[in-house]
């Protein structure tokens, strides 16, 4: 599997009046060509600070502090994406990577039909209008809905619509990832089921790679191939999705799963204590203060990111390099 | 507590509020033996100089003494009519926003009546009686006409504060719609009352002054409005004595000033979520 | 000339109080009938007889009306075109103070906006009669034109009606645009923060683009909304502009009736005040729907 | 009356240019042994409409809601102050239940007071201890905070703590989970289940998740738009449901397991806009339902009993009313 993108120690301050306050710490991910990445983690966790990063969109008080976001192109040139500004940065936004926001209500304009804005951001990459027309065309018939969505506006779509219609103006311009955050939170279950199978449809189609957002352990298990747990602003593990959910690593991982109320009835433990906010995010290993094999070491110091198995990494001290891995 | 705007709103206020209580006082002072507010006391129009540091007006009063003494029953004007408008301003607002339906459409339309209909002409008309009333009555009918500005602010605050769930949560604890008013509602307002209160004081002090200024103004009460109406109407620009219009004018946009400062001040310290950490999402 | 000697009469006769005259003048005027028939006929008079206003006290046989009309166009110069003018520059500088709100200069810029907007346009227009009138001399401040010009379509005219209009319009404009500015930005910099820029921005369109289809269409709806609202106080501020710089509208005409009890006039003048106000507001609210779909709902 | 609460046929109706029906003609029962009742709907279908309705929190356009066998919409304030004490409250969003201007406990205050929970004020203090740590919340780590300085699971369980000191027979909970972290979820369900055991509180669970109604049990009812489709014990319905929309309800549900992924690839019902959708005299869910019929679109299904099911099993569908004995959609 080539590497389609590298994000290397990469973190992101909010700044305060007076101090910088971290709000992801060194995020270190590769995404693979044509995967379902999902990114999962309780809300204030820091994975949406995460999307608007790789795209490359922090806006004061949000500041860069770390790190690099390499895209490797198809013809396998790597390119920093944090290095790019202006224009050239416009240009290669939707060309090779497109995002997909929440299914809020306000995700489009409210003020134009949904014809103008999924026509002109072909047309401001430089497509000329008929080309732009036929795409759209092409993008609505993929997505299942009929032409005359174009001539609606956002609050006459339903919630459904108005994903398909975002999904649609997301694969016109066959981009090489699709950032995806929450897209179906906003969702009734059903919609939710549709959305999701189709984008995993057309992406897998169009060989598109998806990196997914999401808080719902269920639409994790359901859509992605790759897993990423970020808590607390950080990645404490990454696997595949049959790994993370059936032979876990990492204490908190282990304590989510536990604690979601599954199918069979029987009690669950939930877990205890409060996630930190970034204002009081603790030292070392930030989950020492609710995780039950806490030790010395995990109070000082940031666990690093170990590969305990091939292609399954884990940032906890249980399994230090030298440490035999006991459990 | 320390929020600079407050401070300096709060300190600017206070001074303006010494220099108008302690103003007859010094302009005693400053004038010894002759009293500077009796007509004929100076020559007209005496050129600004040490003595009369802003020249003398047509009646032969001292401008510095006059502006002195004139302080006080504009800050007394503008807080009376201030408190009118904002007691008639809560309540109109209150009823409207949290009865609601029928009522609140009446009240609406009645507000923005009184808000699009342009005042002045039904002040002129009022203007002429207005010569010989005493300070409270004027107070009082600039607060009445004051008070859509603050119903509007109020409304649309009770409005949204009423769908709160905390609201229902302290109706099912069996708390009456007096105590929902006055516990729940009213400490939400606060801010935008203090709010009203600043705005409506400094308002009727601006539409005095405006009143004065075409001649129509309360001839028997010493105001800052007074003495810009009748420098500018006995023509003391062209005679280039500006100290005398400029002065009242400064002094009633530094009221303003302060009053805006304390209130953006009251803003922040009343809003608890400003105070302590930010809240990241 | 004839205007003044006519009321001067009128005074005379009434301090001298003979009965008969005074009895003469309130048959004329239609005084004489019962309260109530007379606010009737006034009226009856106002909307079915094309705004007859009845005879103006002070100026006999002139009635009411032309009186008004005489002095309308000065006005409605006045007041329509410091309202467009403040609206339309108020909310350009405000989307900029918006769109460049991390810059050091706009935070400076609002704080004297802030200032600005809230003194009363007469005191501001008195600062300007000071200071560009008489301290500096740039500008006329007194009267709509030189008076000794007869008025006419001559450039001289024109060239000294308009130099006599800058500081009015000034007064007005400047303290209503830094109003509008200061609305715009605040709408400005909530629309900013909305989901669909953020997503604009993402899908890669051009800056210019987001700013005028984006961020400027969404805050302008409110923005025009509020301009409705504020068309009452603003008349009421021109009244006094005209009074201070001696501009011959409406509003030194009220107060000319206002010395003379005319009622008539006032009354006339209230209404046309009014009818002002409401038709700019009606018109306005046939605008809004245009612009915003949501409001004009009909292809639901 | 066995039952202590009967919502009968309440409809609600908003907007007047095109009224919505939120709730439409909705009945059911709770009954008076301790039990769970979950009331599941999208966003849409009127759960949380009803959940103010039975409230008394806003009156039905038409319909009545009973405690026992009075009104509750009655005017005697006597009744009304032993209703509240008997039917209390839990409201979705931590961040908006309490007033930020008064510190966290005044809630729990206002409650003793109110209802006269202790006869002399020091054991108020006690009580409110009492409740904090049975939700197992430090009442140190509590008491004297603003609500904005508490996380959201802190401030959803001191809600729950006063239903705790108030001790009432009946909580209406809306979505009490839905905005409160994953690892807290199961605590508050679990403090729910803990109430109707020991102190013998019913709950009305309202949610969109079916896997926490699931993990609750008791009694299911599901809604759509407005109106009841199928009611009956949540594990057998949650099995295997008789209603389309029920089964393809149930069948979305995200299961945190990635070996049950999603059998087959839903495909989009394409949206039909016929000219039937005003008629309310149908099955709201003909549009969509893959087994429409005639009958669909011409009578409104009633809920009733379907063959061959326990008596409490009720599914409101023209597939199961009596002419239809036994179809393929029982397997």
């Amino acid at each position: 599997m080539t590497t389609i993108l590298q994000i290397r120690d990469l973190s992101v301050g909010l700044t305060g009046r007076s101090s910088i306050i971290q709000v992801l710490s060194n995020v270190d991910l590769e995404v693979d060509a044509g995967e379902i990445l999902g990114v999962v983690g309780e809300s204030g966790c820091g994975k949406s600070t995460l999307v608007v990063a790789i795209l490359n969109l922090l806006e004061l008080p949000q500041i860069f502090q770390t790190g690099e976001v390499i895209f490797i192109s198809s013809d396998g040139k790597p390119r920093n994406l944090l290095k790019l500004t202006g224009d050239t940065l416009r240009q290669f936004r939707w060309r090779q990577m497109a995002y997909i926001p929440q299914g809020s209500m306000n995700a489009l304009n409210p003020v134009l039909r949904v014809r103008k804005q999924m026509i002109e951001t072909l047309t401001q990459h430089g497509m000329a209008d008929r080309e732009a027309d036929e795409q759209i065309r092409l993008a609505l018939q993929m997505v299942h809905l009929n032409q005359n969505v174009l001539d609606l506006y956002s609050h006459e779509l339903s919630g459904g619509m108005r994903q398909r219609v975002i999904i649609a103006t997301a694969i016109s311009m066959h981009p090489a990832i699709l950032i995806a955050d929450e897209p179906t939170t906003a969702l009734d279950v059903v919609t939710q089921r549709l959305i999701l199978q189709e984008l995993a449809r057309i992406c897998r189609e169009l060989g598109i790679t998806i990196i997914l957002v999401s808080h719902d352990m269920g639409v994790m298990a359901q859509t992605a191939d790759r897993l990423a747990v970020m808590y607390a602003g950080r990645i404490v593990e990454i696997g595949t999705t049959n790994e993370v959910f059936k032979s876990s690593l990492h204490p908190y991982t282990q304590e989510l799963i536990a604690s979601i109320p599954n199918q069979s009835g029987e009690h669950v433990e939930g877990l205890a204590g409060e996630a930190p906010g970034p204002w009081n995010y603790p030292p070392g290993c930030r989950f020492h203060p609710r995780c039950p094999f806490v030790m010395e070491i995990c109070r000082q110091q940031v666990p690093p990111s170990v590969e305990q198995r091939p292609s399954h990494w884990v940032s906890c001290h249980l399994f230090g390099k030298e440490e035999s891995s006991n459990e | 507590m320390s929020n600079a705007k407050l401070i300096s709103g709060i300190s600017l206020l206070s001074l303006l509020l010494i220099i108008a209580i302690t103003g007859p006082e010094i302009s005693k002072a400053m004038f010894p033996n002759v009293n500077p507010l009796e007509q004929g006391a100076y020559r007209q129009y005496e050129p600004p100089s040490i003595q009369h540091p802003l020249g003398t007006d047509a009646g032969g009063l001292d401008a510095f003494a006059l502006l002195l003494n004139s302080i006080w029953p504009s800050m007394l004007i503008g807080l009376l009519a201030g408190v009118i408008a904002t007691i008639l301003g809560v309540i109109v607002g209150f009823t409207a926003g949290y009865i609601g339906k029928n009522v609140d459409t009446a009240l609406r339309i009645f507000t923005d009546m009184v808000l699009v209909f342009p005042v002045l002409p039904l002040f002129l008309i009022l203007g002429t009686y207005l010569a010989h009333w005493d300070l409270f009555k004027l107070s009082l009918l600039l607060g009445v006409f004051g008070w859509p500005f603050t119903a509007r602010v109020i409304r649309a605050q009770v409005l949204s504060l009423r769908e709160r769930p905390y609201i229902d949560l302290v109706k099912l604890s069996g708390e009456n719609t007096f105590e929902i008013i006055f516990l729940e509602l009213l400490p939400g307002l606060l801010p935008y009352v203090g709010f009203s209160l600043a705005m409506g004081t400094v308002g009727a002090m601006f539409t005095e002054a405006g009143l004065q200024l075409i001649g129509l103004g309360a001839q028997n009460l010493s105001t800052l409005g007074a003495m810009i109406g009748h420098g500018f109407s006995r023509g003391v620009i062209s005679l280039g004595m500006y100290g005398q219009i400029v002065a009242p004018v400064g002094i009633l946009i530094l009221l303003f000033l302060s009053l805006y400062l304390i209130d953006m001040g009251l803003e922040e310290v009343f809003n608890p979520r400003l105070r302590t950490k930010i809240d990241v999402k | 000339m004839e205007v003044l000697l006519g009321n001067l009469s009128r005074m005379q006769v009434a301090r001298i109080g003979t009965e008969q005259i005074v009895a003469y003048y309130r048959q004329l005027f239609g005084l004489d009938r019962p309260f109530y028939i007379q606010y009737l006929l006034f009226f009856r008079n106002v909307f079915l007889r094309g705004l007859d206003f009845g005879p103006s006290f002070m100026a006999y046989p002139d009635t009411a009306r032309e009186l008004i009309f005489h002095q309308l166009p000065w006005t409605l110069g006045l007041f329509t075109s410091a309202m467009l003018i403040s609206w339309l520059l108020g909310t350009v500088v405000g989307v900029f103070m918006g769109w460049l709100r991390r810059h050091k200069l706009t935070t400076l810029v609002t704080g004297m906006m802030v200032l600005l907007q809230a003194t009363p346009n007469y005191l501001f227009g008195l600062l300007l009669i000071i200071y560009v009138g008489y301290k500096l001399q740039w500008l006329p401040a007194y009267g709509p034109y030189d008076s000794g010009l007869p008025p006419a379509f001559t450039w001289v005219f024109i060239h000294s009606l308009l130099l006599h209009m800058v500081l009015p319009m000034l007064s007005l404009v400047l303290v209503l645009g830094a109003g509008w500015a200061i609305s715009m930005r605040s709408l400005m910099i909530s629309v900013l923060g909305e989901d669909y820029l953020l997503y604009a921005k993402a899908r890669g369109l051009m800056p210019f683009a987001i700013l005028k289809d984006y961020a400027f269409r969404n805050a302008m709806l409110p923005q025009l909304a509020a301009l409705a609202i504020t068309l009452g106080t603003t008349l009421t501020g021109t009244y006094i502009i005209e009074v201070i710089f001696h501009v011959p509208g409406l509003g030194s005409l009220f107060i000319l009736a206002l010395g003379f009890r005319d009622y008539n006039v006032l009354q006339g003048i209230v209404i046309f005040s009014i009818f002002a106000v409401l038709t700019a507001s009606l018109i306005i609210d046939l605008i809004l729907p245009l612009l915003d779909p949501r409001i004009r709902g009909f292809n639901e | 009356m066995s039952d202590f609460l009967v919502v009968q046929n309440i409809t609600q109706v908003f907007g007047t240019r095109k009224p919505t029906f939120a709730v439409d003609d909705v009945s059911f029962r709770i009954p008076e042994r301790a039990s769970i009742v979950n009331l599941v709907g999208e966003s849409g279908s009127g759960k949380s409409t009803i959940a103010r309705i039975i409230l008394g929190l806003s009156k039905p356009k038409s319909g009545d809601v009973y405690y026992k066998g009075t009104s509750i919409f009655t005017r005697n304030a006597e009744w009304q102050r032993q209703f509240r004490c008997e039917v209390q409250a839990v409201f979705q969003d931590p961040y908006s239940a309490y007033n930020p201007f008064y510190k966290i406990e005044r809630i729990l205050n206002i409650s003793i007071r109110k209802f006269k929970l202790v006869n002399n004020p020091s054991e108020a203090k006690a009580r409110i201890e009492e409740s904090l740590r049975a939700v197992d919340l430090r009442p140190d780590e509590i008491l004297g905070k603003y609500p904005h300085q508490l996380s959201g699971g802190q401030r959803q369980r001191v809600m729950l703590a006063r239903v705790h000191l108030i001790r009432p027979r009946l909580i209406i909970a809306d979505e009490p989970v839905s905005m409160v972290d994953a690892g807290m979820r199961a605590t508050v369900l679990n403090i729910l289940m803990e109430f109707q055991a020991q102190y013998n509180i019913s709950s009305l669970f309202i949610t969109h998740d079916l896997s926490t109604a699931r993990y609750l049990g008791g009694e299911i009812i599901i809604l759509y738009q407005g109106r009841i489709v199928e009611r009956g014990e949540t594990i057998q319905v949650t099995s295997k449901p008789l209603h389309p929309y029920a089964q393809l309800l149930i069948s979305s549900i995200p299961i945190p397991d990635p070996d049950k992924r999603w059998r087959e690839t839903l495909q989009f019902a394409p949206e039909v806009k016929s000219s039937q959708s005003q008629n309310r005299e149908r099955c709201l869910y003909a549009e969509r339902c893959p087994h429409v019929m005639e009958v669909c679109w011409k009578e409104r299904p009633p809920l009733q009993t379907s063959p061959g099911k326990e008596s409490s099993w009720h599914v409101a569908c023209h597939l199961y009313s009596g002419n239809l004995k036994g179809s393929s959609l029982e397997s």
